[in-house]
């Protein structure tokens, strides 16, 4: 049993799909001999042969409109977008054909692919390499949207959107790509793609996140725990569909909601949530919703970036106004 | 210090004039083939006679806005009949004349131009694309059908056409990059019938040909008449040859003209003179392959007759067909989004089934 | 003074900037002698010439970087895309560039574009032709978005959206763009690009709502007048920067909303306005806030167009569930 | 019957070889211009020592990841030197030689990669583009603004470059068919350094040359040796010539070889052999240039031990300007997100200047 980053475990979920699906191909750019820019295919081309794992020509169009078409024709590729910065050219596609595949044909045609991304900032990168726009992709009917947040999540979910009939977008939070290891047992376990997890028990407060905002969200907890406050947290993991079940049933029990996101605030998967609250669990809130999130500014070049970024202090302000009313 | 590192070359190719005479030397086979020719200018009537009466159900509210592929006759039933079943065909919306050779059927057609998701799921080869509306995109998912054969080592080629306005787009440019780096088993056909709804090609670019696309990856890339059904045919069986042995994709510029309003929806008038259609007319490919077969005694008008009843016949069943189609019920909206309908979606299934009407208002 | 459907007030508006300024132009795919294919840029190029009212070849791509490249060069394009379904080949631009160039240069450049396109269902079009999608600019920092639903609106919000000097989505709901006439004076005023309108007052519950929806947002609360309630119009109309004040306002005195979209649930910017309900609007709240959508499923072929969109009947529906809470 | 309708060529050009000889005839003016060779030269050296310096910046974690320019400094400084100051260039993101002869200071190009905006708002000129890291989008850019001086018309052009890797994207076969479309006044070049991070040039497409992408366009295209200055020099001068004076664009194909990593984040031993690149640096742009001009007496040791001194004191005060610049201020997160900022951000910016630290904790 391996002990391994987030990323590590998204290797091996690639590696064990590769070794027992001949239909799976990974393919993106620099996916090949350089195993990818985070080492995210690191030794999978090696291993499996060119045909498997595919360096393309710098299109991002191309990738995602090919990988659409193998999709339809039996393959199941697992395409990669180098950056969340550089996958908006996809979106056309996405968007119009492996969304919709499956619902225009009446199941004559359908899309199996996983398009991954890393997302997110923190690491010091250079512009349009700190994006996260998941909401986009939420948003679209027909995809369903990803995001692990530990090296067992990672290696669970990633084999679940391989395996899946239908396409899935794939994010994983570069910031805690190496952040910690974990034992991951290669047994190709998958995970349910439709369920929120909670990482933490609590009875004061639900704070509601995803990806590598879950670390600050965590910090946050322990730091409320010290002062006697008892925080759930969940780790909403599918973003679409999203498991309102569980995050409704948290607020059940605490009253109180603070949802913590990187993304930018306006129309943000925040939003999406917290309406939810304000319907079904209306009589169960206790104080107003807060959303600690990115600002509605572009993200800024890495001078700025973890000024722009949910810090533990700001998600303990809001954690703070919520709970002084009562 | 200059030195030719490439040189390259478009031809353009047409064996059957506009007045029905075979021109130039080494004329393809089929040429010569009447029973096929005969087969072809059949399906190349019936493809004609069914988009007449689209467009009169389209006039009389009985379809929505329908494209026609009045004039494009030769150049589809060519793609169509060198293309085996095994072969994937990725077309945009007009490819009627191609799609009924390999099977498609006219009720599937007017279902999907009637609003019906059920018209896509058609009775063609199960692994054909829909058709597609967003001007170029099929043309990268022939290229992923492409490489699907290729990786798995398969004798079979992917097709796909573009318009003139469509050759513009990226999406078409990274298909010919793509089939370039890999060397994919795919026909690019552009069908230029000189409009992309009221742009002229001569505003789509400059350059003399639209087929020198294709150069930007090394391809070979010819321009045909593309009203010429023998040019046509020729053209694609060596394309497709040469796909499926593993020697790669070509670029085919199928030199055309859109004898119809682009789609019912427009008014051409707006914006092109009758005297150029007019002329087109002249250059139509109906009129040349019959009066080829005739000259060679292979036709002659009591066959005429016959046929052009056989196809309103056949036409107007499949209109029938059509009109009984009926509602296809709100679930539609929901079962085949997902292969498991997630458990937002079934909750919105089960309002929606609870609180709208089984139909729309006014449906017939 | 003239009396105007709202795609001539639209035509009205793009002729007094084309002849006001020098430096605008409009541009996209058959806006030339066709005059669009709903003829919002009717006899343009007549009246103003081919360097004014630009055809553009087949390259949606090529419109939206274009456009940005002339924008930072001191023009003004009003770029057309023909339909909202042909629009996210331009969202990479949009998002890369448009929506950053001030930022991303201190203000060295700027981009002073609009982005046309109608949008919405309900006209028996082809697959494609009847998107919503308007989150998914309104997700996007840097972006104004702009919906009008009037003539009126559509002379003025025009206006100010060319004149704006950064980047406009300006969405034309294309169902009611001839519903009605009304007097556009050609004045050349502008509106503001930040506020919602009230298009009827009421006491017992705020309706919000944009776009077409209006329509049937409007019939809902006549009928509701004739049951005895007394709803609260809002006309949203800059759907980014969100007039949440006014709604706030409207929500304090009914304590209760209902909101209307057209565009698929999740992820809406319904969810953004339930979102800010949850939070500052939170003790006005006498019951849950419902929204009434698109499904989360494909825009359907129009046999089901109309199913799929929100009817007075859905509307009346979640009103009376809304209502019934005490 | 076949007949050609179209034929094209691609030439290769050079005139300075890699050892410094002048081959061939007809050789451009500035092959003897040589106050223009060696402030050119003096150019290309400043550019060298300064991406030298940033590389260890980074290393020493005084810089974010940084994009070389290594090799490309002929090229660079030929498209810096023909360009007007009113003409318009669209950079992508390692073009420093151009742009340090348009006058963007070196503190400005550290600025950018250390992370602050501020290095975009450049002493170059003012209606420049900012560096662009979605590949080939800056295409479109400049061809935008040749699209505004045409309409203006203004004698300007328009210049971008683009890679080998970006060469494959749609934005840029959509710029040459706009460029087509419109004879726009632009100049796209293909900067070919053979590598896309770790995707060699082999892989993009199977084509001879990336050159013969601009005949899809019908755009006149060749290929230069991009590490000869005088052939980059002639192309440019050519290519601009033509742009001012109406006749359209053009498409150069620069070969050159990118002889660092592709980023300080990358390691480039993982995917290349030290073979391929030890031979690159015999083809090296500087060593020609120099032996060109110290075989013509233009040069020798005295004036290069002066210059390398001269470049690194220039350098070294870049940095130090740099390192001085601090920290932004957290309202730059939002001052310049619109002209006037809208209510909604007014509300962010008041409260994330409450609630911020001042400074991000370790900000040196
Ligand atoms: C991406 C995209 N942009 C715009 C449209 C709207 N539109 C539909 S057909 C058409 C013209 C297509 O012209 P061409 O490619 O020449 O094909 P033709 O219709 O002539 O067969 C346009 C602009 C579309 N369907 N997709
Ligand atoms: C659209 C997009 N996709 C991917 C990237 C990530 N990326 C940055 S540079 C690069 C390779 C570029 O190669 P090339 O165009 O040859 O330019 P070079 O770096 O060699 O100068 C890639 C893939 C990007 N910046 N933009
Ligand atoms: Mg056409
Ligand atoms: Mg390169």
């Amino acid at each position: 049993m391996a002990n391994l980053t987030l990323v590590e475990a998204v290797t091996q979920a690639l590696a064990w799909e590769l070794e027992h699906d001949d239909s799976v191909v990974v393919l993106g750019e620099d996916v090949g001999i350089n195993g990818g820019v985070f080492r995210a295919t690191n030794g999978l081309q090696q291993r499996f042969g060119d045909q498997r794992v595919i360096d393309t020509p710098l299109a991002e169009v191309m990738i995602a409109g090919m990988s659409i078409g193998m999709a339809a024709q039996g393959m199941k590729p697992v395409a990669e977008a180098q950056f969340m910065g550089f996958i908006y050219p996809m979106l056309d596609h996405m968007i119009c054909h492996a969304a919709r595949m499956r619902h225009r044909t009446r199941g004559r045609l359908h899309c199996p692919m996983v398009l991954r991304a890393p997302f997110g900032g923190g690491i010091h990168a250079p512009e349009h390499h700190s994006e996260s726009t998941e909401a986009l992709f939420a948003h679209i009917p027909g995809l369903r949207v990803v995001i692990p947040s530990s090296p067992l999540r990672a290696y669970g979910l990633l084999l679940a959107a391989i395996r899946d009939p239908d396409p899935v977008v794939f994010l994983e939070p570069k910031r805690i790509y190496r952040q910690y290891k974990e034992e991951v047992p290669d047994d190709g376990e998958e995970l349910p793609l439709d369920v929120c997890y909670v990482l933490r028990d609590g009875t004061d407060i639900t704070l509601v996140t995803w990806g590598a905002m879950v670390k600050e969200t965590l910090q946050a907890a322990e730091q409320l725990a010290a002062q006697g406050v008892s925080a759930e947290v969940i780790d909403v993991a599918t973003i679409k569909p999203l498991d309102t079940e569980t995050i409704i049933e948290s607020v059940a029990k605490t009253g109180r909601c603070v949802i913590v996101h990187e993304a930018a605030r306006t129309g943000g998967m925040g939003a999406e949530i917290a309406a939810q609250l304000a319907d079904a669990g209306l009589w169960h809130l206790h104080a107003p919703v807060k959303r600690v999130t990115g600002y509605d500014s572009v993200m800024p070049l890495y001078k700025m970036e973890m000024q722009y970024m949910p810090s533990v202090q700001r998600i303990l302000n809001a954690v703070s106004e919520v709970l002084e009313v009562s | 210090m200059s030195s030719n590192v490439a040189a390259f070359n478009i031809n353009h190719y047409q064996f059957l004039d506009p007045s029905g005479q075979l021109i130039g030397a080494n004329h393809p086979a089929i040429a010569r083939d009447f029973d096929r020719l005969t087969e072809f200018y059949e399906l190349m009537t019936l493809t004609r006679t069914f988009d007449k009466k689209a467009i009169a159900l389209q006039r009389t509210g009985k379809l929505g806005t329908y494209a026609s592929c009045l004039g494009h006759e030769a150049a589809q039933v060519a793609i169509g009949a060198t293309m085996r079943e095994e072969d994937c065909f990725a077309p945009m919306y007009r490819e009627y004349g191609a799609q009924l050779y390999r099977g498609v059927k006219m009720s599937e057609i007017l279902a999907y131009w009637g609003g019906d998701e059920r018209g896509n799921d058609f009775s063609g080869p199960k692994h054909d694309f829909a058709w597609c509306v967003p001007i170029a995109t099929q043309c990268l998912h022939a290229a992923g059908a492409a490489m699907a054969f290729k990786l798995r080592n398969e004798q079979r080629a992917a097709v796909s056409v573009v318009g003139d306005g469509g050759s513009s787009k990226g999406d078409f440019l990274e298909a010919i990059n793509a089939a370039s780096a890999w060397k994919l088993p795919l026909v690019l056909i552009i069908m230029n019938n000189q409009w992309a709804i009221s742009v002229p090609r001569s505003k789509q670019n400059s350059a003399q040909t639209l087929a020198q696309k294709g150069i930007a990856g090394g391809l070979p890339s010819i321009q045909v008449d593309g009203n010429d059904l023998i040019a046509c045919h020729w053209a694609m069986e060596k394309a497709l040859e040469r796909a499926r042995s593993g020697q790669g994709a070509s670029v085919i510029e199928m030199v055309t003209y859109r004898l119809s309003d682009h789609t019912t929806a427009d008014d051409a008038r707006r914006y092109r003179d009758n005297e150029e259609v007019d002329k087109a007319w002249e250059r139509e490919p109906l009129k040349r392959l019959r009066a080829w077969l005739e000259a060679s005694d292979a036709w002659n008008e009591d066959k005429q007759q016959a046929l052009e009843a056989d196809c309103v016949n056949r036409v107007n069943e499949a209109v029938e067909e059509y009109l009984a189609l009926g509602y296809p019920g709100n679930e539609g909206m929901f079962d085949y989004m997902f292969a498991q309908l997630p458990h937002d979606l079934q909750a919105q299934r089960e309002q929606a089934l609870r609180e709208l009407p089984a139909q729309p208002e006014g449906h017939h």
